[in-house]
Protein backbone atom coordinates (compact mmCIF):
# COMPACT_ATOMS: atom_id res chain seq x y z
CA UNK A 1 0.00 0.00 0.00
CA UNK A 2 1.13 3.64 -0.53
CA UNK A 3 0.57 6.11 2.61
CA UNK A 4 -0.92 9.71 0.57
CA UNK A 5 -1.34 12.50 2.53
CA UNK A 6 -2.62 15.97 1.50
CA UNK A 7 -1.87 19.11 3.34
CA UNK A 8 -3.67 22.13 3.84
CA UNK A 9 -5.66 23.95 0.88
CA UNK A 10 -5.12 20.50 -1.06
CA UNK A 11 -6.51 19.24 2.02
CA UNK A 12 -9.57 21.21 1.84
CA UNK A 13 -10.30 21.39 -1.50
CA UNK A 14 -10.10 17.37 -2.30
CA UNK A 15 -11.72 17.40 1.36
CA UNK A 16 -9.87 14.63 2.61
CA UNK A 17 -6.53 13.88 4.70
CA UNK A 18 -5.10 11.25 3.02
CA UNK A 19 -5.74 7.87 1.92
CA UNK A 20 -3.92 4.30 1.71
CA UNK A 21 -3.71 3.28 -2.50
CA UNK A 22 -2.89 -0.15 -4.27
CA UNK A 23 0.57 0.19 -5.76
CA UNK A 24 -0.65 -1.97 -8.10
CA UNK A 25 0.54 -0.21 -11.95
CA UNK A 26 2.30 3.02 -10.18
CA UNK A 27 5.55 3.43 -11.36
CA UNK A 28 6.19 6.90 -10.45
CA UNK A 29 4.99 9.83 -8.46
CA UNK A 30 3.78 10.95 -12.24
CA UNK A 31 1.27 7.78 -12.46
CA UNK A 32 0.10 8.41 -8.81
CA UNK A 33 -1.11 11.65 -10.07
CA UNK A 34 -2.44 10.61 -12.69
CA UNK A 35 -4.60 7.67 -11.11
CA UNK A 36 -5.65 10.42 -8.76
CA UNK A 37 -6.96 12.95 -11.42
CA UNK A 38 -8.65 11.10 -13.32
CA UNK A 39 -11.01 10.87 -9.98
CA UNK A 40 -12.57 14.24 -11.69
CA UNK A 41 -14.43 17.15 -9.72
CA UNK A 42 -11.75 18.70 -7.29
CA UNK A 43 -9.38 15.76 -8.13
CA UNK A 44 -9.06 17.07 -11.61
CA UNK A 45 -8.80 20.47 -10.79
CA UNK A 46 -6.15 20.07 -8.29
CA UNK A 47 -3.70 18.00 -10.37
CA UNK A 48 -4.42 19.52 -13.66
CA UNK A 49 -0.97 21.10 -13.20
CA UNK A 50 -2.90 24.45 -13.31
CA UNK A 51 -2.02 25.41 -9.36
CA UNK A 52 1.08 24.76 -7.89
CA UNK A 53 1.20 20.95 -6.14
CA UNK A 54 4.65 20.47 -4.29
CA UNK A 55 5.14 16.59 -3.91
CA UNK A 56 7.39 14.64 -1.07
CA UNK A 57 8.34 11.08 -1.19
CA UNK A 58 9.07 9.42 2.48
CA UNK A 59 9.30 13.15 3.44
CA UNK A 60 11.73 14.21 1.08
CA UNK A 61 10.80 16.67 -1.88
CA UNK A 62 10.53 14.87 -5.25
CA UNK A 63 9.32 15.29 -8.76
CA UNK A 64 7.11 13.10 -10.68
CA UNK A 65 9.88 11.09 -11.93
CA UNK A 66 10.08 9.32 -8.69
CA UNK A 67 9.57 5.98 -8.98
CA UNK A 68 7.20 4.59 -6.34
CA UNK A 69 7.70 1.35 -4.25
CA UNK A 70 5.12 -0.82 -2.05
CA UNK A 71 5.28 1.41 1.48
CA UNK A 72 6.28 4.89 0.35
CA UNK A 73 4.68 7.47 1.74
CA UNK A 74 3.76 10.37 -0.54
CA UNK A 75 2.64 13.69 0.11
CA UNK A 76 1.02 16.66 -2.16
CA UNK A 77 1.11 20.25 -0.82
CA UNK A 78 0.58 23.56 -1.67
CA UNK A 79 4.03 25.83 -2.04
CA UNK A 80 5.04 26.57 1.89
CA UNK A 81 4.65 29.41 3.61
CA UNK A 82 6.13 29.15 7.10
CA UNK A 83 8.38 31.56 9.14
CA UNK B 1 20.33 21.06 23.94
CA UNK B 2 18.05 20.20 20.98
CA UNK B 3 18.83 22.15 17.65
CA UNK B 4 14.76 22.13 16.76
CA UNK B 5 11.74 22.42 18.00
CA UNK B 6 8.15 22.41 16.65
CA UNK B 7 5.56 23.20 19.35
CA UNK B 8 2.09 24.88 19.79
CA UNK B 9 3.33 26.99 22.65
CA UNK B 10 4.85 30.40 22.61
CA UNK B 11 8.84 29.92 22.94
CA UNK B 12 11.14 32.10 25.64
CA UNK B 13 13.57 33.82 23.19
CA UNK B 14 15.60 35.05 26.46
CA UNK B 15 16.19 31.51 27.33
CA UNK B 16 17.67 30.48 24.27
CA UNK B 17 19.54 33.19 23.30
CA UNK B 18 21.45 33.01 27.15
CA UNK B 19 21.64 29.79 26.11
CA UNK B 20 23.64 30.54 23.40
CA UNK B 21 25.52 33.23 24.81
CA UNK B 22 26.69 30.98 27.99
CA UNK B 23 29.64 29.63 26.04
CA UNK B 24 32.87 32.19 26.38
CA UNK B 25 34.00 31.29 23.06
CA UNK B 26 31.25 32.99 21.40
CA UNK B 27 31.74 36.12 20.05
CA UNK B 28 28.74 36.95 18.15
CA UNK B 29 25.16 35.86 18.42
CA UNK B 30 22.38 36.35 15.41
CA UNK B 31 18.59 36.08 15.92
CA UNK B 32 16.14 36.30 13.73
CA UNK B 33 12.81 36.69 15.26
CA UNK B 34 9.80 36.13 12.48
CA UNK B 35 6.24 37.38 14.27
CA UNK B 36 2.58 37.62 13.41
CA UNK B 37 1.64 40.61 11.83
CA UNK B 38 -1.99 42.10 11.77
CA UNK B 39 -2.31 43.08 8.71
CA UNK B 40 -1.47 41.32 5.59
CA UNK B 41 -1.64 42.12 1.31
CA UNK B 42 -4.10 45.37 3.13
CA UNK B 43 -5.86 42.96 4.95
CA UNK B 44 -6.42 43.23 8.73
CA UNK B 45 -6.11 39.54 10.19
CA UNK B 46 -7.41 38.53 13.62
CA UNK B 47 -6.26 35.17 13.79
CA UNK B 48 -4.00 33.13 11.91
CA UNK B 49 -3.28 28.97 12.11
CA UNK B 50 -0.39 27.44 11.51
CA UNK B 51 -0.22 23.56 9.81
CA UNK B 52 2.85 21.56 9.25
CA UNK B 53 3.50 17.90 8.10
CA UNK B 54 4.50 16.36 11.16
CA UNK B 55 8.03 14.14 10.55
CA UNK B 56 8.83 16.17 7.25
CA UNK B 57 9.42 19.14 8.94
CA UNK B 58 11.48 17.91 11.52
CA UNK B 59 13.84 16.23 8.59
CA UNK B 60 13.58 19.15 6.72
CA UNK B 61 15.18 21.58 9.27
CA UNK B 62 17.35 19.18 10.70
CA UNK B 63 19.08 18.93 7.15
CA UNK B 64 19.22 22.40 6.76
CA UNK B 65 21.20 23.15 10.00
CA UNK B 66 22.87 20.24 9.41
CA UNK B 67 23.86 21.81 6.19
CA UNK B 68 24.70 25.19 7.70
CA UNK B 69 26.72 23.25 10.41
CA UNK B 70 29.25 22.06 7.74
CA UNK B 71 29.42 25.21 5.94
CA UNK B 72 30.29 28.00 8.46
CA UNK B 73 32.26 26.82 12.05
CA UNK B 74 29.32 27.49 14.24
CA UNK B 75 29.01 27.31 18.17
CA UNK B 76 25.23 26.79 18.70
CA UNK B 77 22.25 26.85 16.62
CA UNK B 78 18.39 26.54 17.33
CA UNK B 79 15.27 26.72 15.62
CA UNK B 80 12.25 26.78 17.33
CA UNK B 81 8.88 27.36 14.67
CA UNK B 82 5.22 27.92 16.18
CA UNK B 83 2.35 25.66 14.69
CA UNK B 84 -1.34 25.65 15.67
CA UNK B 85 -3.29 29.21 16.52
CA UNK B 86 -1.91 32.45 16.49
CA UNK B 87 -2.41 35.94 17.23
CA UNK B 88 -0.83 39.41 15.65
CA UNK B 89 2.62 39.90 18.35
CA UNK B 90 2.93 36.11 18.58
CA UNK B 91 6.79 35.30 17.57
CA UNK B 92 6.37 32.41 14.72
CA UNK B 93 10.10 31.59 14.61
CA UNK B 94 12.73 32.26 15.81
CA UNK B 95 16.58 30.81 14.33
CA UNK B 96 18.90 31.91 16.70
CA UNK B 97 22.92 31.24 15.92
CA UNK B 98 26.14 31.48 17.78
CA UNK B 99 29.76 31.71 16.08
CA UNK B 100 33.16 32.64 16.90
CA UNK B 101 32.70 35.94 14.44
CA UNK B 102 29.66 37.61 12.98
CA UNK B 103 30.10 37.24 9.35
CA UNK B 104 29.50 33.36 10.18
CA UNK B 105 26.81 33.94 12.23
CA UNK B 106 24.69 36.33 9.71
CA UNK B 107 25.32 34.23 6.99
CA UNK B 108 24.04 30.70 8.65
CA UNK B 109 21.03 32.44 10.55
CA UNK B 110 19.83 34.31 7.28
CA UNK B 111 20.50 30.64 5.22
CA UNK B 112 18.45 28.96 7.92
CA UNK B 113 15.12 31.01 7.46
CA UNK B 114 15.35 31.56 3.24
CA UNK B 115 15.45 27.78 3.54
CA UNK B 116 13.09 26.99 6.03
CA UNK B 117 10.86 30.00 4.32
CA UNK B 118 10.89 27.98 1.00
CA UNK B 119 11.45 24.36 1.86
CA UNK B 120 9.89 23.20 5.12
CA UNK B 121 6.44 22.16 4.75
CA UNK B 122 4.42 25.22 6.91
CA UNK B 123 1.39 26.74 5.54
CA UNK B 124 -0.43 29.63 7.22
CA UNK B 125 -3.87 29.66 6.79
CA UNK B 126 -5.41 33.94 8.10
CA UNK B 127 -8.76 34.75 9.21
CA UNK B 128 -9.86 38.28 7.75
CA UNK B 129 -13.06 40.49 7.79
CA UNK B 130 -13.67 38.15 4.36
CA UNK B 131 -13.05 34.83 5.77
CA UNK B 132 -10.59 32.35 6.02
CA UNK B 133 -8.29 32.86 3.45
CA UNK B 134 -4.70 30.75 3.07
CA UNK B 135 -1.40 32.45 2.69
CA UNK B 136 0.31 32.76 -0.77
CA UNK B 137 4.13 32.18 -1.28
CA UNK B 138 5.88 34.98 -1.81
CA UNK B 139 7.42 35.48 -4.81
CA UNK B 140 10.47 36.96 -2.75
CA UNK B 141 10.95 33.55 -0.40
CA UNK B 142 12.37 31.42 -3.38
CA UNK B 143 14.52 33.94 -4.87
CA UNK B 144 15.82 34.38 -1.45
CA UNK B 145 16.53 30.69 -1.22
CA UNK B 146 18.05 30.54 -4.60
CA UNK B 147 21.07 32.68 -3.46
CA UNK B 148 22.13 29.94 -1.49
CA UNK B 149 21.90 27.13 -3.98
CA UNK B 150 25.74 26.34 -5.67
CA UNK C 1 13.02 55.37 22.12
CA UNK C 2 16.73 56.82 21.10
CA UNK C 3 18.48 54.94 18.67
CA UNK C 4 22.01 54.56 19.84
CA UNK C 5 23.48 54.38 23.25
CA UNK C 6 26.50 54.50 24.42
CA UNK C 7 27.14 53.15 28.63
CA UNK C 8 29.32 51.38 30.79
CA UNK C 9 26.55 49.31 32.64
CA UNK C 10 25.28 46.03 31.21
CA UNK C 11 22.18 45.94 28.68
CA UNK C 12 19.27 44.64 28.58
CA UNK C 13 18.78 42.69 24.94
CA UNK C 14 15.57 41.51 26.29
CA UNK C 15 14.03 44.68 26.76
CA UNK C 16 15.13 46.12 23.82
CA UNK C 17 13.50 42.88 21.88
CA UNK C 18 10.72 43.61 23.69
CA UNK C 19 10.20 47.11 22.63
CA UNK C 20 10.98 46.72 19.01
CA UNK C 21 8.62 43.92 18.63
CA UNK C 22 5.31 45.52 20.37
CA UNK C 23 4.00 47.19 16.94
CA UNK C 24 2.53 44.75 15.32
CA UNK C 25 3.59 45.85 11.94
CA UNK C 26 6.46 44.40 12.58
CA UNK C 27 7.43 40.80 11.02
CA UNK C 28 11.08 40.69 11.79
CA UNK C 29 13.79 41.34 14.33
CA UNK C 30 17.31 40.57 13.46
CA UNK C 31 19.35 41.33 16.44
CA UNK C 32 23.21 41.19 16.26
CA UNK C 33 24.91 40.92 19.96
CA UNK C 34 28.54 40.86 20.10
CA UNK C 35 30.26 40.01 23.27
CA UNK C 36 33.14 39.22 24.98
CA UNK C 37 35.13 35.93 24.51
CA UNK C 38 37.95 34.37 26.69
CA UNK C 39 40.12 33.82 24.13
CA UNK C 40 41.73 36.18 21.61
CA UNK C 41 44.30 35.07 19.05
CA UNK C 42 45.39 32.45 21.01
CA UNK C 43 45.57 33.95 24.04
CA UNK C 44 43.46 33.57 27.30
CA UNK C 45 42.02 37.03 28.04
CA UNK C 46 40.79 37.94 31.51
CA UNK C 47 39.48 41.77 31.09
CA UNK C 48 39.46 44.01 28.63
CA UNK C 49 38.62 47.85 29.02
CA UNK C 50 36.78 49.73 25.92
CA UNK C 51 37.45 53.19 25.07
CA UNK C 52 35.70 55.51 22.76
CA UNK C 53 35.82 59.45 21.62
CA UNK C 54 32.88 60.60 23.33
CA UNK C 55 30.67 62.78 21.06
CA UNK C 56 32.36 61.43 17.73
CA UNK C 57 31.19 58.21 18.35
CA UNK C 58 27.35 59.19 18.99
CA UNK C 59 27.58 60.84 15.97
CA UNK C 60 29.23 58.31 13.92
CA UNK C 61 25.82 55.89 14.73
CA UNK C 62 23.68 58.27 14.08
CA UNK C 63 24.63 58.85 10.95
CA UNK C 64 25.07 55.14 10.51
CA UNK C 65 21.17 54.00 11.62
CA UNK C 66 20.09 57.42 9.65
CA UNK C 67 21.64 55.66 6.48
CA UNK C 68 20.28 52.31 7.25
CA UNK C 69 17.05 53.78 7.59
CA UNK C 70 17.38 55.86 4.31
CA UNK C 71 18.28 52.56 2.61
CA UNK C 72 15.49 50.54 3.58
CA UNK C 73 12.64 50.45 5.50
CA UNK C 74 13.03 49.33 8.81
CA UNK C 75 9.93 50.07 12.37
CA UNK C 76 12.65 49.89 14.15
CA UNK C 77 16.49 50.18 14.93
CA UNK C 78 18.33 50.09 18.32
CA UNK C 79 22.22 50.26 19.18
CA UNK C 80 23.90 49.88 22.37
CA UNK C 81 27.68 49.73 22.92
CA UNK C 82 29.57 49.11 25.75
CA UNK C 83 32.44 50.94 27.20
CA UNK C 84 34.92 50.79 30.10
CA UNK C 85 36.16 47.93 31.94
CA UNK C 86 34.73 44.07 30.47
CA UNK C 87 34.76 40.27 31.81
CA UNK C 88 34.03 37.54 29.54
CA UNK C 89 30.71 36.81 28.06
CA UNK C 90 29.80 40.15 28.37
CA UNK C 91 27.83 41.29 26.20
CA UNK C 92 29.32 44.35 23.83
CA UNK C 93 27.42 45.23 21.52
CA UNK C 94 24.11 45.05 20.31
CA UNK C 95 22.47 46.33 17.02
CA UNK C 96 18.51 45.01 16.92
CA UNK C 97 16.74 46.25 13.62
CA UNK C 98 12.68 45.37 13.08
CA UNK C 99 11.22 45.47 9.46
CA UNK C 100 7.91 44.10 8.00
CA UNK C 101 10.00 42.08 6.16
CA UNK C 102 13.27 39.74 7.22
CA UNK C 103 15.64 40.93 4.05
CA UNK C 104 15.45 44.60 4.92
CA UNK C 105 15.72 43.91 8.51
CA UNK C 106 19.12 41.67 7.87
CA UNK C 107 20.49 43.75 5.57
CA UNK C 108 20.13 47.09 8.19
CA UNK C 109 21.10 44.92 10.74
CA UNK C 110 24.67 43.98 9.05
CA UNK C 111 24.99 46.98 7.28
CA UNK C 112 25.07 49.01 10.83
CA UNK C 113 27.45 45.92 12.69
CA UNK C 114 29.73 46.23 9.80
CA UNK C 115 29.96 49.95 10.01
CA UNK C 116 30.46 50.39 13.54
CA UNK C 117 33.20 48.41 13.49
CA UNK C 118 35.17 49.48 10.54
CA UNK C 119 34.09 53.49 11.27
CA UNK C 120 32.59 53.55 14.73
CA UNK C 121 35.97 55.34 16.68
CA UNK C 122 36.14 52.60 19.73
CA UNK C 123 39.31 50.55 20.98
CA UNK C 124 39.88 47.36 23.01
CA UNK C 125 42.70 46.83 25.13
CA UNK C 126 43.22 43.24 26.51
CA UNK C 127 44.67 41.66 29.81
CA UNK C 128 46.42 38.90 29.29
CA UNK C 129 48.86 36.68 30.98
CA UNK C 130 51.64 38.39 29.20
CA UNK C 131 50.23 41.93 29.96
CA UNK C 132 48.27 44.43 28.73
CA UNK C 133 47.84 45.18 24.73
CA UNK C 134 45.72 46.94 22.23
CA UNK C 135 44.03 45.11 20.01
CA UNK C 136 44.94 45.11 16.20
CA UNK C 137 42.03 45.97 13.96
CA UNK C 138 40.66 42.82 11.96
CA UNK C 139 41.39 42.63 8.36
CA UNK C 140 38.20 41.31 7.64
CA UNK C 141 36.04 44.17 9.15
CA UNK C 142 37.26 46.86 6.62
CA UNK C 143 36.96 44.36 3.73
CA UNK C 144 32.93 43.64 4.86
CA UNK C 145 32.53 47.53 5.33
CA UNK C 146 33.87 47.76 1.86
CA UNK C 147 30.93 45.36 0.51
CA UNK C 148 28.51 48.70 1.69
CA UNK C 149 30.24 51.21 -0.09
CA UNK C 150 28.25 52.30 -3.17
CA UNK D 1 43.34 77.46 18.98
CA UNK D 2 43.19 73.93 17.61
CA UNK D 3 42.07 71.51 19.91
CA UNK D 4 44.25 67.95 19.37
CA UNK D 5 43.13 64.61 21.06
CA UNK D 6 44.98 61.43 20.91
CA UNK D 7 43.47 57.66 21.72
CA UNK D 8 43.64 54.42 22.83
CA UNK D 9 47.26 53.52 21.53
CA UNK D 10 48.40 57.12 20.18
CA UNK D 11 47.47 58.32 23.71
CA UNK D 12 49.54 55.61 25.47
CA UNK D 13 52.35 55.79 23.18
CA UNK D 14 52.52 59.85 23.39
CA UNK D 15 51.89 60.30 26.79
CA UNK D 16 49.73 62.46 26.02
CA UNK D 17 45.43 62.63 26.04
CA UNK D 18 45.05 65.84 24.41
CA UNK D 19 46.93 69.84 24.04
CA UNK D 20 45.68 73.24 22.24
CA UNK D 21 47.63 73.94 19.41
CA UNK D 22 48.46 77.65 18.21
CA UNK D 23 46.99 77.32 14.05
CA UNK D 24 49.38 80.14 12.89
CA UNK D 25 50.72 78.29 10.08
CA UNK D 26 48.66 75.42 9.38
CA UNK D 27 46.76 75.60 6.45
CA UNK D 28 46.25 72.20 6.53
CA UNK D 29 46.51 68.22 9.22
CA UNK D 30 49.30 67.58 7.02
CA UNK D 31 50.60 70.56 8.32
CA UNK D 32 49.78 69.93 11.94
CA UNK D 33 51.15 65.89 11.35
CA UNK D 34 54.38 67.80 10.27
CA UNK D 35 54.51 70.21 13.51
CA UNK D 36 53.69 67.33 15.89
CA UNK D 37 56.58 65.04 13.87
CA UNK D 38 59.41 67.26 14.29
CA UNK D 39 58.36 67.22 17.92
CA UNK D 40 61.32 63.84 17.84
CA UNK D 41 60.51 60.70 19.92
CA UNK D 42 57.19 59.03 20.26
CA UNK D 43 55.98 61.56 18.03
CA UNK D 44 57.93 61.21 15.40
CA UNK D 45 57.79 57.17 15.91
CA UNK D 46 53.48 57.56 15.77
CA UNK D 47 53.86 60.37 12.94
CA UNK D 48 56.27 58.96 10.13
CA UNK D 49 53.83 57.03 8.64
CA UNK D 50 54.49 53.70 9.53
CA UNK D 51 52.05 53.10 11.85
CA UNK D 52 48.61 53.24 10.58
CA UNK D 53 47.16 56.80 12.05
CA UNK D 54 43.57 57.72 11.68
CA UNK D 55 42.50 61.51 11.93
CA UNK D 56 38.82 63.42 12.32
CA UNK D 57 38.48 66.82 12.01
CA UNK D 58 35.26 68.18 14.40
CA UNK D 59 34.60 64.29 14.89
CA UNK D 60 34.23 63.58 10.83
CA UNK D 61 37.04 61.38 9.48
CA UNK D 62 39.39 63.14 7.51
CA UNK D 63 42.84 62.92 5.04
CA UNK D 64 45.83 64.63 5.78
CA UNK D 65 44.28 67.30 3.20
CA UNK D 66 42.11 68.61 5.29
CA UNK D 67 42.20 72.21 5.82
CA UNK D 68 42.56 73.22 9.48
CA UNK D 69 40.83 76.49 11.02
CA UNK D 70 40.87 78.02 14.84
CA UNK D 71 38.47 76.70 16.82
CA UNK D 72 38.85 73.07 14.98
CA UNK D 73 38.99 69.89 17.20
CA UNK D 74 41.09 67.12 15.53
CA UNK D 75 41.92 63.74 16.86
CA UNK D 76 44.43 61.25 16.35
CA UNK D 77 43.55 57.75 16.69
CA UNK D 78 44.22 54.12 15.41
CA UNK D 79 42.22 52.16 13.65
CA UNK D 80 39.00 51.25 15.83
CA UNK D 81 38.32 47.93 16.94
CA UNK D 82 34.49 48.36 18.64
CA UNK D 83 31.79 46.32 18.07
Amino acid sequence: MIEVLYFARLREQLDCPGEGIDPAGLQSVADLIGRLRVRGGAWEEVFAGDQPVLVAVNQEMADPARALRDGDEVAFFPPVTGG
Amino acid sequence: MHDITIQTEAFDIEAVQRELRADPAVGAVVSFIGQMRDINEGDRVSTMTLEHYPGMTEKALERIVEEARQRWDLLGVRVIHRVGPLTPLDPIVLVAVASGHRGEAFQACEFIIDYLKSRAPFWKKERTAGGDRWVDARHGDSEAEARWKR
